[in-house]
C-alpha cells in the first residue's frame, strides 16, 4: 500500500512548481506519506490543510452543495490544493505560483481515484 | 515539593500513604473521605484491581481551609503495597511532601513491615531526596485485633521507629487514629513551610 | 470557558494555545500531578483528579519506555468517540511540566500537536527559575491547622 | 393549559413552599406572561433557594426579556446546585452560541448527552453546530430544534440590499458577508429553495479564518481565493477588502475558470458598493 501511495506522490511531484505532496489522514490531520522539498513544513501543512478541507466541507454542506471533492486555496506566494480520497484520506499538494493548476489537479484526482480502486 | 502561590495565597501539598500490602492505606483514605463534608473534598479516585487491591494509587484531594492566611490543599495518595509493584510505588512517591507509613500490627506481618520500610527508604534515596528532611509519621494499624495476634505500639515502636518519629496506634476500619495521623503529617509538612529554606516552589 | 492559574506566567501562552488548537480544556501540571494552570471547559471534569491521572499516565508510560530500553515518550494520544486526549511533557526553567489537552471533533490531533510545539516553546520562555528560601507560613500556624482539621472532621 | 395554571396556583396557595411554582412559572412564561412568571419564580426561589429547576425557569424568563447577563447568572446558579442540569446546560449552550463561541456550546451540549443520551433536541442541535463548524457569529441562530428563546433575526432575505442585480443567481447563489459571519447582501438557498444564508455565512467565517491561518503558517502569504468542487456545485470564496467575503456558487457544468471570473466580478461590485457606503 505505502509503495502505491509513494508512487502517486512521485507523479504529482513531477508537475512543475510542486514543492511537496502528501497523503493526510482527514480526521487526524496527520501525514500518512509525504514527498517534500527541503524546508517545507509537512506537519503544519497536513494539520492546516485537513482543517481547511473540513471547514470548506462544512460550508458546502451548509449551502446544500453536497460532498466536497477538491479544494484549492490560492494565495500571494503559492497554492495549497486538497483532493478528497476514499478511506478518510486526503491528497495535499503545495505549489508555487508558476504551477499549472489544471495539470496538478488532474494528477491529484487521478491519484484519489486510484486509491479508490 | 509544596506548591506555594503568593499571589493567590494558595498552598498545595502531596501526602503519600506507604506500607505493606493490606496494611490499611486505602482504608485510611476511605475513612477520611467518608467523614469530610462534600465541599471540602474532591473526587476520590481508586485505581484498583478486580479484587480491590490498589493497582496504581488512590487519590483524594482535601481542602484544609485557611492556614496562616493561605488556602491550603492536601492531596492524599496511597501506593500499592505488594512487593512487585515497586515501579508504580516509585512513581507515586515522586514529589511527595510527606509520607505516612501504615504498618500492619499483626505479629506475622512484622517482616513485611520491615521490608516495606526499607523499600521506602531505598525509593526515597533513589529519587534524590534526603529522607531526614522528608516529613514522615508512622501509624500502627489494626490495633483492634485480638492481643495474641498483634504487637503493642511499644513493641512496634521498638521494631520500626528507629528515628523516634511521631507514631499513632490505629483501627482505620473504624476510624480510630486516622484523624490523629493525618493531623500529625499535616503539621509536619506545614512546619517545614514555616521554617527557612523550606524548599517550596515559589511563584 | 474558565481559567484558573496557580502560576500566572503560564496564563498568556495557555490561553493562546487553547484558542489555536481549538481545545476544550488544557491543564498544565507538575510531574507530581499538581495543577499549575488550566483553561477551557471544566464543568464535567474534576481537575485535581484529571491532573493526578494525567501525571500518572505520563509517569507509567515513561517507566514502561525505560523497561523496553526506550527514551521517555514525548507525547501520548488517545482517541475516543467524542473526545481525544493528548498528554505531553515539556522542560522549562521551572522544571519539567506535563500538559493535558482535551479536544473534541471540531479540531484534530494534527492541529493539537502543531500548536503544542509552539506552546511548549512559549512556556519555556515564560517560566521563571525561582524557589523560596524564606519561611512561607507563620510559626503559629498550628492553631489554624487544629481549627481547620477539626471542622474538616466535624469534631 | 389554563386548567393547569389554576390547578398549580391552588397547589401553591395550599402549600406555599411547594415546588409547583417552577412549573407554574414555566407555563406563564410560555404564554408570554413574563412579569407574572417572574413574580412566581422569584417568590418560589425565596422559599427554595437550592431548587435548580427554579433557577432554570428564572433564566428562561430573563432570556425572553432579553436580559442575557441575568439569564447567564441564573443558569450558572442552577449548575452550581446541579452540575448536570440538562435545561441549564442547554441554556448555557445557547448563550455561548450567541456569543459566537460554538465550541463552548458544543462542549455544553456534549455534557447534556453524556448525562442523557436520549435528549434528541440536544443531539440534533449538536450535530448541526458541528456541521456548521465553529466561529459562528453573534447573530447566528441556534438550530430551531433546540427549545430556546430566539435571538433577534437579521433582515429577511427579501430586504437585503440587492447589490448583485443583473448577476445570474443574484439572490440565490451570491452571498456577501463580513469577517464575523454576518450577512451583508445577497443570499444562498439550499435544497428545496430554503434560505440557508445564515448557516452558510457562519460556516464561511470559519473557512476564512482557517485560510488566513494556513496562509500564514505555510508561508503562502495572504489568500486570494478558495475554490471548492462539490457534488452538486462549484463554490468560490474571495475576500472583499479587509473585512468582507463573497461566496458564489455555480453549477458543476460551469468551468472552474469561469466560476472564478464570475466571483471576481461579484467581488469588484461588492467592493465598489462597500466603499460607496463608506464601510
Amino acid at each position: 500500500m505505502s509503495e502505491a501511495l509513494l508512487r502517486a506522490l512521485k507523479r504529482i511531484s513531477r508537475v512543475r512548481g510542486v514543492r511537496g505532496s502528501m497523503w493526510v489522514s482527514a480526521e487526524d490531520g496527520i501525514t500518512v506519506a509525504d514527498l517534500l522539498m527541503e524546508g517545507v513544513r509537512g506537519r503544519a501543512i497536513a494539520a492546516l490543510a485537513a482543517s481547511l478541507a473540513r471547514k470548506v466541507s462544512g460550508a458546502a454542506a451548509a449551502t446544500g452543495s453536497g460532498k466536497v471533492r477538491f479544494v484549492q486555496l490560492e494565495a500571494e506566494e503559492g497554492t495549497l490544493l486538497v483532493a478528497v480520497a476514499p478511506g478518510d484520506l486526503l491528497i495535499v499538494a503545495l505549489a508555487d505560483r508558476r504551477v499549472n493548476v489544471g495539470l496538478l489537479r488532474l494528477e491529484m484526482m487521478r491519484a484519489a481515484e486510484a486509491a479508490a480502486a | 515539593m509544596s506548591l506555594v502561590n503568593f499571589t493567590t495565597r494558595e498552598i498545595t501539598c502531596k501526602i503519600v500513604y506507604y506500607g505493606p500490602g493490606r496494611s490499611g492505606k486505602t482504608t485510611n483514605l476511605q475513612h477520611v473521605y467518608s467523614r469530610v463534608p462534600a465541599d471540602r473534598k474532591g473526587l476520590m479516585v481508586s485505581l484498583a484491581t478486580q479484587t480491590d487491591r490498589t493497582l496504581f494509587f488512590d487519590f483524594l484531594p482535601l481542602d484544609l481551609g485557611t492556614i496562616s492566611g493561605f488556602t491550603t490543599k492536601f492531596q492524599l495518595y496511597t501506593v500499592p503495597g505488594q512487593v512487585y509493584y515497586n515501579a508504580t510505588r516509585k512513581l507515586v512517591l515522586q514529589g511527595a511532601d510527606g509520607v505516612v507509613f501504615v504498618a500492619d500490627s499483626q505479629l506475622r506481618q512484622l517482616d513485611e513491615n520491615l521490608a516495606s520500610l526499607q523499600n521506602l527508604h531505598a525509593n526515597i534515596l533513589d529519587s534524590g531526596v534526603d529522607i531526614r528532611t522528608l516529613p514522615l509519621v508512622l501509624q500502627f494499624n489494626k490495633q483492634d485485633l485480638p492481643r495474641e495476634l498483634i504487637l503493642t505500639p511499644e513493641e512496634l515502636d521498638e521494631a520500626l521507629n528507629f528515628r523516634g518519629l511521631p507514631a499513632f496506634p490505629a483501627d482505620a476500619l473504624h476510624g480510630v487514629g486516622v484523624f490523629e495521623t493525618l493531623k500529625a503529617i499535616a503539621a509536619e509538612v506545614l512546619r517545614k513551610l514555616s521554617a527557612a529554606d523550606s524548599g517550596a516552589h515559589r511563584v | 470557558m474558565t481559567t484558573s492559574v496557580v502560576e500566572p506566567w503560564a496564563e498568556r501562552p495557555l490561553v493562546k494555545y487553547v484558542e489555536q488548537a481549538g481545545a476544550r480544556l488544557v491543564v498544565v501540571m507538575t510531574p507530581a500531578g499538581q495543577v499549575l494552570a488550566q483553561h477551557g471547559f471544566t464543568r464535567a471534569v474534576d481537575l485535581m483528579a484529571a491532573a493526578a491521572l494525567g501525571a500518572a499516565i505520563m509517569a507509567s508510560s515513561g517507566a514502561l519506555a525505560q523497561q523496553i530500553g526506550e527514551r521517555p515518550f514525548g507525547s501520548l494520544f488517545h482517541a475516543g468517540m467524542r473526545h481525544g486526549i493528548h498528554l505531553a511533557a515539556c522542560s522549562t526553567p521551572r522544571g519539567p511540566l506535563i500538559v493535558l489537552t482535551v479536544f473534541g471533533k471540531e479540531t484534530s490531533i494534527g492541529l493539537v500537536e502543531l500548536f503544542f510545539e509552539e506552546f511548549a516553546a512559549a512556556l519555556q520562555q515564560a517560566a521563571p527559575v525561582t524557589t523560596v528560601r524564606e519561611p512561607v507560613l507563620a510559626g503559629d500556624f498550628e492553631a489554624d491547622l487544629n481549627r481547620s482539621l477539626t471542622s474538616l472532621f466535624r469534631r | 393549559m389554563r386548567d393547569d395554571i389554576s390547578r398549580l396556583s391552588e397547589t401553591l396557595a395550599r402549600e406555599p413552599s411547594s415546588l409547583a411554582y417552577a412549573e407554574l412559572a414555566e407555563l406563564l412564561r410560555r404564554r408570554g406572561q413574563l412579569d407574572e412568571a417572574l413574580q412566581v419564580v422569584l417568590q418560589g426561589l425565596t422559599r427554595n433557594p437550592m431548587h435548580a429547576d427554579g433557577h432554570d425557569v428564572l433564566a428562561r424568563i430573563y432570556a425572553d426579556q432579553g436580559d442575557l447577563e441575568r439569564a447567564r447568572l441564573a443558569w450558572s446558579k442552577a449548575l452550581e446546585i446541579a452540575p448536570d442540569h440538562g435545561g441549564a446546560l442547554k441554556g448555557i449552550a445557547f448563550l455561548l452560541f450567541r456569543q459566537g463561541d460554538a465550541r463552548g456550546a458544543v462542549a455544553a451540549l456534549d455534557q447534556v448527552l453524556t448525562v442523557n443520551p436520549a435528549d434528541e433536541p440536544a443531539r440534533r442541535a449538536l450535530e448541526t453546530m458541528q456541521a456548521a463548524e465553529q466561529r459562528v457569529s453573534a447573530a447566528a441562530r441556534p438550530p430551531a430544534a433546540m427549545e430556546m428563546p430566539e435571538p433577534p433575526r437579521p433582515d429577511a432575505s427579501g430586504r437585503r440590499p440587492g447589490i448583485f442585480q443583473g448577476f445570474d443567481g443574484a439572490t440565490d447563489d451570491i452571498l456577501l458577508l463580513d469577517q464575523r459571519g454576518l450577512i451583508v447582501a445577497g443570499g444562498v438557498t439550499g435544497g428545496g429553495g430554503a434560505d440557508v444564508s445564515e448557516l452558510a455565512a457562519a460556516a464561511l467565517a470559519g473557512v476564512s479564518g482557517e485560510a488566513s491561518r494556513a496562509g500564514e503558517y505555510i508561508g503562502l502569504g495572504a489568500w486570494r481565493t478558495i475554490m471548492a468542487e462539490a457534488d452538486t456545485a462549484n463554490l468560490v470564496v474571495a475576500p472583499v477588502g479587509e473585512r468582507a467575503l463573497v461566496l458564489v456558487r455555480r453549477d458543476r457544468s460551469t468551468p472552474i475558470g469561469l466560476a472564478l471570473r464570475f466571483a471576481e466580478r461579484a467581488r469588484d461590485v461588492a467592493l465598489a458598493w462597500l466603499e460607496g457606503k463608506g464601510a
